[in-house]
C-alpha cells in the first residue's frame, strides 16, 4: 500500500582498533604518543585495582562491589577527553573514568566497605557525582547539570554513563527527552555489556541496537565497540564538541561484554557459559591497545614491566591507606540529615550516644 | 500590605524570591505560559522569562531528577507537581537522590530544592486530585515538609523552604488556595521551618491541626468555646516534618488533653506520630486519650461522597466534647 | 568519516481522506455502506453527548471534564475494529469508543460527576478497563493484559490509549519495551491532539514525530492522519491483525487537533491562538466524513436530521438517567477497600454511620 | 516436615502456589535462569518453564504494571522487587491502580497480586539495599503489607498473600533469610493475613515487634526475664496493614505496659501507629508510657555504620527496663 515516507534514520557502527589490535588507519584519530600511552596507563591501573579489590573482597577485607574489568575502555578515554568544568555522572561501573577524574583510589574502597567518606572528594570543583545504584536516575540529574551549566554560562558538558539495563528505566527516556526538549549539553554513553546481572541483551530489549533509542528524541546516536579505546576517544570528542556547541545531546552505545560477575555476590555460571566468556577474553581492550601501541612503536614488554610495577605499588598504597585507623565516628549521620539543627535529631543523638556509651560499658 | 488568597500569596514569594536571587528557577508542567493549572506562577514567565521559568514536558520523575542535577550545580529549582496525587511517580528520584546526597557525602554536595504541590481535598476534583499523603513524604529521613494553613503563612514558609539548604516539600491545601484572604505584607517575611504555630492560648484542651483543616479546627474550638466556656489552646503545625513536638507536648504538659485533626486516612498518619509524642512526653499530664479526628482508612471516594469523608466542624466538635467528657 | 551503517529505519505517514473530504480511492477500505454509516453515527452521538457535557459543567449539573470534540474519528473506527474479546484501554479521551464498546452513556455522566459508579459496567465482559488519570499507567496494564490473553490461549489484543504528552511519561517506555521484548498482541494509539494542557506538540519531545519512539524499540510505527476514519480503520485492523498473528506490537500515531479546552477547568485562550483553532476546526472529522458520505451516495441531508434527532433523544435520555435520584450510599467505600473483613475497617464504618446519623440530627 | 530457612520456606509456598493454581504467575528481574538475586525463585524455572516464570525487563513500575494489567485479566501474578529500596520507582502504578481498582469499580474489578520483596538492613549490603520502609506502604489504603519473621510463618502467610484478593505488599526480612531455620511441614500451611501472633503469653510487659526485628526482641524478653524474673508477653504483627490492634491492645489492658521494637526511622512509622492504637483503646490500663524503641531519624546510613543503628537486644532489654522502671 503505497504510504508517504516522512521520516528516514539509520545508526552508525565505529571501529577503528579490531579485537585483533588491527587498526583501521583511515579512520585513526590524532592523538599522540602521550595521549595514548596515558590511555594505556590508566586502563592497566584500573585493571589492578579491579583485581585487587576482587581479592580483598574474596578475603573479607572489602564488600560487595561490581567489577569493572573489560570495561576500560569507555570510562578512561571518556574522563580524558572531558574538560575539568564537564560533570562526570557515572552509574557504578567506571571505576577508571573516576581514577583519570582525580578520584584518590582509596574512594572506591570506602566507598564498598560501607563509608559514606568513599564519596567525599578532596575537592568538590571535581565534578564527579557520586555513584547511583537506583538505576536510570542518574540520567534526569545529567540533564539538570548541564542545563544547570548552559544557564550560568559556564559551557561545560554533562557526560551520563548507564547500562544496557538501565536503559529499559523509565527514568532513561524521560531524561533522553528532557535533554533533547532542552537541546542540553549532554553526552549519553550506554555501556551495553550484554548482560544485567542474569538478563542478556536481547532479552532485556528486542531492539537490535540500543543506539537506535536515540531516534526516538532525534538525538544522534552511534553504536561503538566499547572494547576500542580509540572509538570511543573519537565519539567522545565528537559529542563533547557537539554539546559545546549548543548542538544538544549524544547518544553512544559503547558495546562491551561484563567479563567478571555482576558483583561479587553473584554467580555468573547460572546463566552463561564459559565459552562465551572465553570468547569475550578474546576480545578484551588492553590485549588489543598493547598490540596496538606495540604496532606503533611506541611500548614494548620492557616498558609494560615497570609499568606493572608502578600500579601495583599504587594500589598497595591505596589499600594500605584503605586500611590504616580511622577516626571517622560512628555518630556522623546525625550531623548530615538537614544542614539546620532540629530538636529531634538532636534528642535522638543523644539518645544514641548513650547507646554507645551503654554498650561499651556492658561491653 | 494587601488582603491576599492563597494563591496570590505564593506567587508573591515566588515572584520576589525569583527577583532576590538568581539561582532560584522555577519548573513544571504548565507553569510557564499557562502561569500553573491554579495560577501559582502567574506572570512568572513574564517578568523573568523562559530562561528560569520552564514549562517541562509530562514527566514527574524527570522534572524532580532534573531540579536534583540544577541544585547539585548549585541552583535552587522551585518545581511542581501538578497534584500531589502524581507526585508517586518520582518517589523514586526524590527518595533515592534528593533527600539522601547530603548524608551520603556528609554534606560536600547538598540538594536545596523546594517542590510545590497541592494537595487534600475539598474543590469537587476528579479521582487522583484530592488525596492528603504528607505522611507519606515525612517518613523519609532528609526530606522537610511543609503546609502551610493561610495566605500569610504560605508566603513566609514558601520564602524559608526556597532559602532552605534542603529539600522540602511544599504541600499546598488546595482547598484554601481562594477560600479566604489575608493582609500579607509586602516586605519579605520570613517563618522558620521546623515550628509549629500557636494560633489561640487556651488552657483546658489543645487542639492540633494543619493544613486546609485549620479552618474547621478553629471553627469548632469557637463553637465549643462558645457553648462551654471551654479554653482550648490551638497549635497550627506548619511543618510535618521535622515535627516540632516540643510546642505540642509543652501544650499538653498545660491542658491535659489534646485532639488531632488530620484528614488523611487515620492510619500510620501524621496524627499517629503527634499522639506517640505526647505519649512519650507527656504521659503523666494527659487527662483523657489523645483523640485522632481524621479521615479514613478508606480509598479517597470520589467527589460525589468527598462530603462525608472529610473531617468538619462539627466532628472536630464532637471530637473535643469527648475528649473533655472523657 | 566512513562508519558502518548497521540499521535503517523509516516512518510512513497515511491518510485516505484529506481535509476536504477527498479520498485517495487506491487507498480506501472496503468497508461497507452499513459499516461507514455506522461509524459516522457513533461520531454524531460521540459529538452530541460530548456537546451536551459542556452545557450541563457550565450549568454546574456536572463535574469538570475533558471534551472529547474533534478526536471522534480515532477511537470510534478503533472500537469498530475490536472484536469483544479484546481489551479496551483508554486515557481520558476515548469518549466514542467507549461508548461502541457499550458503556452506557450514563457512566461518563457519572464518572464526571464524582460517583464510582461511573465505572461500574452493565457486564464485566464489555473488557474496558477504566479512565487512567495518572498519564502513561494504562501503557504496562494493557501490556499485562495481552500477555494474559495470550497466556489464556484467548487470541485476544489489547488496545491502548494515550495523548502525545503522555509519551512523555517513563510508564510509556517501560511499557512499548515490555510489549516488544514479550511481543505482546497489543496495539498503542498515540493521540497527538498537538497539546498537552499548555504545552504544544513540539515543546513536548523534540522528536519530528511521535511515531518514531516506536523505533526505539523495533516496535513497527506508522504515523495517520487521525481526523481520518478511514486511515484510523487501515491502520487498526493491520495492527490488531499482526497482533493477533503472533507478531507483536505497533505504535500509531493519530495526529489529530485538540479542538475544545483541555478541561473544561482550562482556557485555551492563555496558550494558544484564535486563529489555529479557527484552522483546525477546517479539519475536523465530522465534516470531511459527512462529505464523503455525501460523495459516495450514502448520505445526504435528509438523512441528517432525523440521526441529529435520534442523539439528541438518546442523550437527553441519558441525561434523565444521570439525574434521576439514586440510592447510592455514601458509605459505600467502607465496603470496597478489601475484598475480606477487617476490623478496623469495620470500626471506622461504624464511627461514619455515627457521624452521619448525628450530622443528620443536628440538620 | 523439613528444617528450612526463610529461603526455602518461601521457595516452597512459590512452588505448591504455582502447582496449585495455573493463574499464578511468577515475574521481576533475574527471578528466572538466576532463580533470584536472593535465590528465592529458584528451581520455578525449571519447574514451570518460561511462559509461568518471566525474567523481566530492568523497570520497576513495568513489573508492577504490567502485573495489575495480568490480575485484572484472572492471573495472579507474584512480582519480585529486587530489594524494597528500588521499590519507590513503582510508587505510582502502585498507588494509583493497584490499590484502588477495588474501590474505584466497587469490586468489579479487582487486582489481586503480590510484591514481593526483600526489606532491612543487617547484611552489610551496598546502599539502597537496608532501608525499612513498611510504613510507607501501610499508609495506602487498599494496600495489605504482611511481614513474616521466620521460615514457618514467612511459608504460611505467602501462601495466605498469594490466595488474597487484594494486593498485598510481602515484605521480607532480608536479615532473617537464612539466619536461621524451622521445620516447615510439605503439607499446605495458611495463616491469615491480618491477624497478629501471640508468640510467648505474659503478664507484665508486652513488647510487640515484627519482621527481622523479632529476633532481638525475644531475645532481649529472655534476657529481662532471667535478670528480673518479669512475666514478659511477646506479640509478632506479621500483618502491617491492616493493622490487628486488637491483639495488642488486648494484651496490653492486661500488662499495663507496652514496649514496641521497630527497625525503621522512628517518625511517621507504624510503633507511632501501634502507640496511638494503644492510647485510644488502653489507655486507662497504661502504667508507663508506650516505648518505641527504633531506628533513628537519619538517612540509612553505609554498612560501615550500620551496626550502631539497628535496634539490639541490649538496646531492647534497656527499653524494657526504662517502661518497668517508670
Ligand atoms: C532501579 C534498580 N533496579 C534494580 C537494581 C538492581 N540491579 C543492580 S545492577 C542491575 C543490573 C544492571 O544492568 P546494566 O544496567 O546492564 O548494568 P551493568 O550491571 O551491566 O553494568 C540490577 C538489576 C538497581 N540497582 N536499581
Ligand atoms: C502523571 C500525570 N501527570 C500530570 C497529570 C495532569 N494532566 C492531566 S491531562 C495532562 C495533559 C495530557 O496531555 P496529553 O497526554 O497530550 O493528553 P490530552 O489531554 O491532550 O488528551 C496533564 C499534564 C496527570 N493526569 N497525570
Ligand atoms: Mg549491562
Ligand atoms: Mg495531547
Amino acid at each position: 500500500m503505497p504510504r508517504k515516507q516522512i521520516a528516514k534514520f539509520s545508526v552508525q557502527h565505529l571501529q577503528i582498533l579490531d579485537e585483533n589490535g588491527k587498526l583501521d588507519a583511515k579512520l585513526e584519530p590524532k592523538l599522540s604518543e602521550d595521549e595514548l600511552l596515558e590511555i594505556y596507563r590508566w586502563m592497566r591501573l584500573a585493571r589492578e585495582l579491579d583485581e585487587r579489590m576482587l581479592k580483598l573482597q574474596r578475603q573479607g577485607r572489602l564488600g560487595t562491589f561490581p567489577p569493572n574489568t573489560g570495561q576500560e575502555a569507555i570510562s578512561i578515554p571518556v574522563a580524558l577527553a572531558m574538560q575539568d568544568k564537564d560533570w562526570f555522572v557515572g552509574a557504578f561501573r567506571e571505576l577508571g573514568g573516576r581514577l583519570v577524574r582525580g578520584e584518590p583510589l582509596t574512594s572506591t574502597l570506602y566507598y564498598y566497605n560501607g563509608w559514606e567518606e568513599g564519596n567525599i572528594l578532596p575537592n568538590k570543583d571535581l565534578r564527579i557525582i557520586p555513584t547511583s545504584v537506583v538505576i536510570g536516575c542518574q540520567v534526569e540529574h545529567a540533564v539538570g547539570l548541564a542545563w544547570a551549566s548552559r544557564y550560568k554560562g559556564e559551557d561545560s558538558v554533562a557526560v551520563c554513563f548507564i547500562g544496557d539495563g538501565g536503559t529499559s528505566e523509565g527514568d532513561f527516556h524521560e531524561g533522553l527527552n528532557f535533554a533533547s526538549a532542552w537541546k542540553a549539553p549532554v553526552v549519553f554513553i550506554v555501556q551495553n555489556n550484554q548482560w544485567a546481572i542474569s538478563m542478556p541483551r536481547q532479552s532485556q530489549t528486542a531492539s537490535g541496537t540500543i543506539a537506535q533509542k536515540g531516534i526516538a528524541y532525534d538525538i544522534p546516536c552511534l553504536q561503538i565497540d566499547g572494547n576500542d579505546p580509540l572509538a570511543m576517544h573519537v565519539a567522545i570528542t565528537e559529542a563533547l564538541d557537539r554539546a559545546r556547541k549548543g548542538e544538544g545531546p549524544t547518544l553512544i552505545e559503547a558495546v562491551t561484554y561484563r567479563l567478571m560477575m555482576h558483583t561479587t555476590a553473584d554467580d555468573p555460571k547460572k546463566y552463561r557459559s564459559e565459552e562465551e566468556e572465553k570468547v569475550a577474553w578474546k576480545k578484551e581492550p588492553l590485549l588489543r591497545f598493547n598490540k596496538y601501541l606495540k604496532d606503533k612503536g611506541f611500548w614494548d614488554d620492557a616498558k609494560e614491566e615497570p609499568l606493572r610495577g608502578e600500579v601495583k605499588a599504587k594500589v598497595e598504597d591505596a589499600v594500605k591507606e584503605f586500611e590504616s585507623p580511622k577516626d571517622w565516628q560512628q555518630d556522623d549521620p546525625f550531623k548530615h540529615v538537614f544542614g539546620t539543627e532540629h530538636a529531634v535529631i538532636a534528642e535522638q543523638h543523644k539518645d544514641f550516644l548513650g547507646n554507645v556509651e551503654r554498650e561499651a560499658d556492658h561491653g | 500590605m494587601a488582603k491576599l488568597n492563597m494563591v496570590q500569596a505564593i506567587n508573591l514569594a515566588l515572584h520576589q524570591e525569583m527577583a532576590n536571587d538568581k539561582d532560584v528557577i522555577v519548573l513544571g508542567q504548565d507553569v510557564g505560559v499557562d502561569g500553573g493549572v491554579f495560577r501559582l506562577t502567574e506572570g512568572l514567565l513574564e517578568e523573568f522569562g523562559t530562561g528560569r521559568v520552564l514549562d517541562t514536558p509530562l514527566a514527574e520523575s524527570a522534572i524532580i531528577g532534573t531540579s536534583i542535577g540544577m541544585a547539585l550545580a548549585g541552583l535552587k529549582p522551585v518545581c511542581e507537581m501538578q497534584f500531589s496525587g502524581f507526585s508517586y511517580l518520582m518517589m523514586g528520584q526524590f527518595e533515592a537522590h534528593a533527600t539522601r546526597m547530603r548524608a551520603r557525602t556528609h554534606g560536600q554536595l547538598t540538594v536545596p530544592m523546594v517542590i510545590r504541590m497541592p494537595f487534600g481535598g475539598g474543590v469537587r476534583a476528579l479521582e487522583h486530585h484530592s488525596e492528603s499523603r504528607e505522611a507519606t513524604y515525612a517518613h523519609l529521613p532528609g526530606a522537610k515538609v511543609v503546609t502551610p494553613s493561610g495566605p500569610r503563612n504560605a508566603r513566609a514558609l514558601l520564602v524559608a523552604a526556597i532559602r532552605d539548604p534542603d529539600p522540602v516539600v511544599f504541600m499546598e491545601p488546595k482547598h484554601s488556595y481562594r477560600a479566604f484572604r489575608e493582609e500579607v505584607p509586602d516586605k519579605e517575611e520570613v517563618m522558620p521551618l521546623g515550628k509549629a504555630q500557636v494560633v489561640q492560648e487556651g488552657t483546658e484542651l489543645t487542639l492540633v491541626s494543619w493544613g486546609a483543616m485549620m479552618r474547621p479546627t478553629v471553627k469548632a474550638a469557637a463553637q465549643v468555646e462558645k457553648e462551654r466556656g471551654t479554653s482550648i489552646e490551638i497549635i497550627d503545625l506548619l511543618t510535618i516534618s521535622p515535627l516540632d513536638s516540643d510546642t505540642v507536648v509543652e501544650s499538653v504538659t498545660r491542658t491535659g488533653r489534646c485532639v488531632v485533626v488530620q484528614e488523611a486516612p487515620r492510619s500510620f498518619g501524621v496524627s499517629s506520630e503527634i499522639t506517640a509524642r505526647i505519649n512519650d512526653k507527656a504521659f503523666l499530664y494527659l487527662e483523657a486519650p489523645v483523640k485522632r479526628l481524621t479521615g479514613f482508612d478508606v480509598v479517597t471516594p470520589y467527589f460525589g461522597r468527598e462530603k462525608s469523608y472529610l473531617p468538619n466542624a462539627s466532628r472536630v466538635a464532637h471530637a473535643i466534647e469527648e475528649t473533655l467528657n472523657f
